[in-house]
């Protein structure tokens, strides 16, 4: 028993997904590369214009979809290239995260940073950071666990599958990961 | 159905040592939707692009995905040789797996795991991209310049020789500026008024420059390339047509004891008046509040026009039949300008000097600020350049100079320095001790700022030759004794306590935000700092830009600023309106917002977010041109494509092009 | 020659000792020199109140806690209310002269701690002040006998001859004992 | 509706200052002014508390406060300026911290939570109105030049006392002027004077105060008036010692405002304890409420005076 729940952690690796804005910490995560500095590679960038684009559906939807972490990254109070976005998304965030702890989303699974254009080594950090953390926390089945307790689709998850324009966006070809699924297999 | 190209580059050994390339291409070859995957080892090469545009026909691509370095390294060159085969380039999009996948990671095989979900994101992004076509706006190439100071003359006749027409307008019955008002300038010590008075001239005989003196921006609308301003010209009762600028009007007025703005108080005006000799343009203006006829014509209730009280101006005004001075022309009016761009040159003021309790509230008359002693200095002043104290006019043997009043002072809500008070401070003492043989210089500072061009060696030059008295410390407290001015402070150096009995008192306040910068900064739309000082919209690379496209800065109005950083900064601003101009119509990245006007509920929160402005309440009338509803809607002038309002339209009607919540949506999911 | 002083960091500096103390940011000061050229005893002090303040931001605790200035302060709070950079100098004073009594290091301006600690006897004894034992007590443990002898007789017309203790001097006592530790 | 305001005299008052004492509560009744004196109060702990322990300085005024809210009282005034100040300031740094509080309150072992708004006496005059205090007068000061001395405590830190100008204070001069004096305009309103040093260091006392009755008499004050106790023993008693070692000849009687009042009440100098001062103050007294004919003499010259003021 112990030893099958250590392979099984072997095999397991976070799958982390970082919303970034296009100006500060995607270039940022650039200079990094540049700079050829390592960090783990279990997380995956999506580049949006700004922080302030990122609807908190988003986020939700990624925990949906199997995300065991999400970072949020974006230009520090103040170097918005849109002059105030970042704070809007600073304050959305502020709420949204309220919301996840409310709903019972374990809050250590969502991180944010500032991450300048300047500062790549901070990039690596970050990331390696929130690897090892969510490593440590182990898969995230909150999520699904919640919604099975609630027997029914969380309205806002479902807005979030949804896109919200009730077109949903399951994409053929890909395999949504069942993970609840995959763990009854290992066992 | 989508049929995507997915060219996989190795960028030599740089992807392809931590990356295997073949098996992105394979896999990608696999994805819905992929009609082409391949793997070349530069596909920024004319090589590899022709693979590109080969494949583009060959295999009738609708969608480009090239896994290559990062986007914001050779976005540009794939889009362009996407759109050379036919296809729009915003249906060219790059997988980022050098910067963000082969040089930050070891393991060849997580690597590969990595880029190949990252490929899948993209491809899942551009099967749902739309072909976006470049926003071209209109430009109308004629400028706004508002501020007729040294900052805004400057840049009005940088345009203008450039061979565009400039908009200038001055608040002030006379353009000039504060540069007008000094007597000498550092670290030169030649006149201000002989350098000032031909361009001011320049300015006015400019056959490209239109001046409107004495009015003020009263409204902005528009963007960038298409604004429409509205400028009040405030009534001066005198037909500006007619004037020639004789001056007896001004000599017949019997109102002579209107303390002069010009003068800051120290000398005196007519009611109606130009504010100096050398005014530009050289009519001049009539002040209601002070006027006899005006008085009592208000208390009457009937227009001046029909009043018969004084009326010595136009009696004494010599233009025949039709009187010059007119009156009737006793209303403001509107002007509009169409315009293309708009700099702000709206310049600074002096913290006045009733902020300083310490000091006494500036209600001692020998008490005076950095402008009131350049005009007391000033061979066209009040004293025509003698030294002489305003309470009783006699030449003052101990004058106190105190630099960072108020500036440096968080106690007055002013914690920055005013950057031109250490040099002009020199300068008061030189120009004192010239013309003052025996009299005693102090100068209270805590640092002198000195950092320009020969600035350094001019302040010590204030020192070691003309001996000026530098006391490094504060002044805590001022109080009249008699005829002298108490001045208590320290020197830090030596430790002495400092007690001088001054005749005079110089206050370096600090320089602020013209009273109504925070008004105009609204109505341009632009931003402005917590002191308000328009605010550039990078303070590295962007400095006389604003965040609104088509508004730039020149001059004190964004800090305090010395004349030839104003003059630079003009000539900067000068020139980016010129690059704007340098064509017909004005291409704009179409990567903006765009409203579903009929899901949008109206609840304008889209327009509280905006950074820019770029949202406005529209009409959607039926055929009858009755009113159905408001509706949002999105200005592709202005928009920069953030997406503040897309994340925060609660009836998801905002969409921004290039980052659709299907796209976003569709990129989580393949992950 | 002069140098910092080396603290360790596990104890907080001087400095830190009387920010904690006080409340104020110390490092504030960029010594303008405005609260020397304001106080009215600043001719009396051997170093400048924005000396002092200096001399706690280079950690020098001895030279600060044993200057006269630091006993010579009036208490006036013309320093704290011009203070461009809004620090309470004043309070700093206040913390100071405290530290130096903890401490028990000894002070120069002896006749002033004197007068100050046989006041608050005074009040500790009784619940209030006074005033004709306060000079008599100071004079007794100064020696200044025949300090404004005077002003005396009329100055002993308005005191008060015997002290009265007030109903609440228990409870004042505990205030002194539980502030004071003894 | 009448208010209850707690008095707290404060020692000096009990003593060196008992003509402060007198003279307020001679002119209360006159001008409907109640004044209740707040039971078992103690001593504040004036300077000597702040100088040696910070939470003494502390305990001892929230004493003071709490007894004053336990009285259910709608203000407190000290018309001592240590006094007022020592509790407007223990009232000011308990407000809004929850911890230091607890800490004062578990100290006097009793509740202070800084319910009663602290006043000087300025103040609370200045809140029954110049126009009341006017219209009381049975005679008035005949153009007097007085110099109001507001010394340091009444007005600084402005944060803190919350009252009037800390540079250039006018609530005196109000009154003094409502009185029929001529207010004088002078440099040093708020100067220290050496305070709690009288005793311990002379010599400084002595200079400042010098500096002071210096500048007053320069811009032509002929008296002051103050609103201090500390302020008031130096400016009278320390006014020889001033002559004596700086040779000069200085004759300012300095009369608390309340006299002043009295005065103007018709009150006598002996009622009001002004024949208690080190500085004779019955020449002054005298010109002050000079004989009609006398006064219509000098009368144009302090229209002047006033109108300018």
């Amino acid at each position: 028993m112990e030893k099958k729940a250590e392979t099984e952690k072997a095999v397991w690796q976070p799958k982390i997904i970082a919303f970034v804005c296009n100006w500060c910490t995607y270039a940022g995560a650039d200079l990094a590369g540049t700079s050829r500095l390592k960090y783990d590679a279990h997380i995956r960038v999506l580049r949006l214009p700004c922080t302030g684009r990122i609807d908190p559906l988003f986020i939700l939807k990624a925990f949906e979809r199997g995300a065991d972490g999400v970072l949020v990254s974006g230009c520090h109070p103040g170097d918005c290239h849109y002059n105030t976005g970042n704070y809007h998304a600073r304050r959305r965030w502020t709420l949204f995260r309220e919301l996840l702890e409310f709903v019972g989303i374990d809050l250590q699974r969502l991180q944010f940073a500032w991450v300048s254009a300047a500062e790549g080594a901070k990039w690596a950090e970050v990331v390696n950071a929130m690897v090892a953390h969510v490593r440590e926390l182990g898969p995230f089945e909150g999520y699904h666990t919640m919604l099975a307790r609630s027997g029914q689709t969380l309205w806002l998850a479902k807005a979030g599958a949804n896109g919200g324009n009730g077109s949903g966006h399951d994409v053929p070809g890909t395999q949504p990961v069942e993970r609840s699924k995959e763990k009854q297999e290992t066992e | 159905m989508a049929r995507i190209g997915v060219f996989v580059c190795h960028c030599g050994e740089n992807i392809g040592r931590t990356v295997d390339c073949a098996a992105v291409a394979a896999a990608a070859a696999k994805f819905a939707g992929v009609a082409h995957a391949a793997d070349y080892r530069y596909m920024c090469s004319d090589p590899g692009q022709n693979m590109i545009r080969q494949a583009i026909k060959e295999k009738r691509l609708t969608g480009v995905v090239v896994a290559a370095c990062s986007p914001r390294m050779h976005e540009p060159t794939f889009r362009r040789a996407t759109a050379e085969s036919g296809v729009n380039p915003f249906l060219c999009e790059m997988a980022n797996i050098r910067e963000h996948c082969s040089w930050v990671h070891e393991d060849r095989g997580e690597a590969t795991r990595k880029a190949i979900d990252l490929v899948r994101v993209i491809v899942e992004k551009v099967k749902r991209n739309q072909p976006l076509l470049p926003i071209r706006v209109p430009v109308t190439r004629r400028a706004l310049v508002i501020g007729g100071g040294i900052a805004g003359m400057q840049a009005a006749l940088d345009i203008a020789n450039g061979g565009h027409e400039v908009i200038l307008v001055e608040k002030e019955p006379s353009i000039g500026g504060h540069m007008a008002q000094l007597s000498e300038t550092f670290p030169t010590l030649d006149c201000s008024q002989c350098i000032l008075t031909p361009r001011m001239v320049e300015v006015a005989q400019h056959p490209r420059i239109k001046l409107y003196a004495y009015s003020e921006v009263d409204s902005v609308k528009g963007f960038i390339g298409n604004f429409e301003v509205s400028i009040r010209r405030k009534a001066t009762s005198v037909n500006d047509a007619l004037c020639t600028g004789c001056g007896a009007c001004q000599a017949a007025c019997p109102m002579g004891k209107i303390p002069s703005e010009f003068n800051r108080g120290l000398g005196t005006r007519k009611a109606i008046y130009s504010p100096f000799p050398q005014a530009v343009p050289n009519k001049p203006v009539l002040d209601q509040a002070n006027c006899m006829r005006y008085r009592a014509a208000a208390k009457k209730g009937v227009p001046a026009a029909q009043s018969t009280v004084c009326g010595k101006c136009q009696q004494a005004c010599p233009i025949q039949p039709q009187k010059a001075v007119d009156f009737s022309l006793c209303q403001d009016t509107f002007v509009t300008e169409k315009v293309g761009a708009i700099v702000v040159a709206s310049g600074f003021d002096l913290m006045p000097m009733s902020q300083f309790g310490e000091y006494g509230y500036g209600k001692y008359a020998d008490m005076i600020d950095g402008l009131q002693f350049e005009r007391l200095a000033s061979a066209s002043g009040p004293t025509q350049g003698a030294i002489k104290r305003p309470s009783d006019g006699k030449e003052p043997k101990e004058v106190v100079f105190i630099q960072c009043a108020g500036s440096r002072d968080n106690a007055k809500g002013c914690p920055y320095c005013s950057k031109i008070c250490c040099m002009y401070t020199a300068k008061h003492t030189m120009l004192y001790k010239h013309k003052v043989h025996d009299g005693k210089a102090y100068v209270f500072y805590m640092d002198v700022r000195a950092a320009g061009k020969n600035y350094d060696e001019f302040w010590r030059r204030a020192v070691e030759e003309d001996g000026a008295v530098y006391l490094r410390g504060r002044v805590s407290r001022i109080y009249k004794r008699g005829g002298k001015l108490v001045v208590k402070g320290v020197d830090t150096l030596s430790g002495e306590l400092m007690e001088i009995q001054a005749d005079m008192v110089v206050l370096a306040t600090a320089a602020v935000a013209q009273p109504g910068a925070e008004q105009l900064a609204q109505r341009l739309n632009t931003a402005y700092d917590m002191y308000k000082f328009f605010s550039e919209a990078h303070p590295k690379l962007r400095p006389v830009e604003t965040n609104t496209a088509g508004v730039f800065l020149a001059g004190a109005c964004q800090a305090p600023k010395d004349i030839p950083d104003a003059v630079a900064q003009a000539s900067a601003a000068a020139s980016k309106v010129q690059g704007l101009f340098s064509s017909q119509e004005l291409e704009r990245d179409p990567t903006i917002a765009h409203v579903n006007e009929a899901t949008c509920a109206a609840c304008w929160y889209c327009v509280d977010v905006c950074p820019y402005g770029a949202i406005q309440k529209k009409e959607i009338k039926d055929k009858q041109g009755r009113l159905i509803k408001l509706v949002a809607e999105v200005n592709e002038g202005v928009c920069q494509g953030c997406g503040l309002c897309a994340a925060t339209c609660r009836s998801k009607s905002v969409e921004l092009d290039g980052f659709k919540d299907e796209q976003v949506y569709a990129e989580i999911v393949a992950l | 020659m002069a140098k910092a002083e080396t603290e360790t960091h596990s104890e907080p500096t001087f400095q830190g000792q009387v920010e904690g103390l006080t409340g104020e940011k110390l490092s504030a000061c960029y010594q303008c020199g405005k609260c020397s050229a304001g106080c009215p005893a600043a001719y009396a002090m051997d170093l400048l109140p924005h000396q002092i303040l200096r001399l706690i931001q280079l950690g020098k605790k001895d030279k600060a806690l044993g200057s006269r200035t630091i006993w010579l302060c009036a208490s006036c709070q013309a320093c704290t209310t011009r203070c461009p950079k809004e620090v309470d100098l004043a309070r700093v004073m206040d913390a100071l002269r405290e530290m130096t009594l903890q401490e028990g290091r000894a002070t120069p301006e002896r006749d002033t701690v004197v007068f100050q600690k046989v006041f608050l006897d005074w009040v500790r004894r009784t619940g209030r002040q006074f005033e004709a034992g306060l000079v008599g007590e100071y004079k007794l443990r100064t020696g200044h006998f025949f300090q404004d002898l005077d002003a005396a007789p009329k100055m002993m017309g308005k005191l008060k001859k015997v002290p009265r203790r007030i109903q609440g001097q228990p409870a004042v006592e505990k205030i002194f004992r539980k502030c004071q530790g003894r | 509706m009448s208010s209850r305001i707690a008095y707290f005299p404060g020692c000096s008052l009990e003593g060196t200052a008992r003509d402060y004492a007198l003279s307020l509560h001679a002119i209360a009744p006159k001008l409907g002014l109640q004044l209740e004196e707040l039971l078992d109060w103690n001593c504040c702990g004036a300077t000597a508390a702040h100088n040696l322990n910070h939470k003494l300085s502390l305990a001892l005024p929230a004493r003071i406060l709490a007894l004053a809210e336990r009285g259910r009282y709608e203000s407190l005034v000290a018309p001592c300026a240590s006094c007022f100040h020592r509790l407007i300031a223990t009232r000011h740094a308990l407000d809004g911290k929850k911890a230091l509080r607890k800490e004062i309150e578990d100290i006097i072992e009793m509740p202070c939570q800084g319910t009663v708004p602290v006043k000087n006496i300025l103040q609370v005059l200045l809140e029954l109105g110049t126009d009341k205090i006017a219209a009381a007068c049975t005679r008035k000061l005949t153009g007097l030049k007085i110099a109001s001395y507001y010394g340091c405590l009444l007005v600084r830190p402005p944060q803190v006392t919350k009252f009037d100008d800390p540079e250039a204070p006018r609530s005196m001069d109000q009154i003094i002027k409502a009185l029929g004096g001529t207010p004088v305009e002078w440099g040093l309103k708020t100067e220290c004077c050496g305070g709690g040093f009288s005793m311990s260091r002379t010599d400084v006392v002595c200079k400042l105060v010098r500096e002071i009755l210096d500048n007053a008499a320069f811009e032509g004050a002929e008296a002051f008036a103050v609103a201090c106790p500390m302020c008031q023993s130096n400016l009278d008693l320390r006014q020889h010692n001033v002559n004596q070692r700086y040779g000069t000849a200085f004759k300012l009687p300095a009369l608390y405002v309340t006299q002043w009042i009295g005065l103007c009440l018709g009150l006598s100098e002996r009622e009001l304890g002004v024949d208690q001062h080190f500085v004779d103050a019955h020449a002054v007294v005298r010109k002050a409420f000079a004989p009609p004919a006398e006064a219509a003499k000098k009368a144009p010259a302090d229209v002047a005076a006033a109108g300018k003021a």
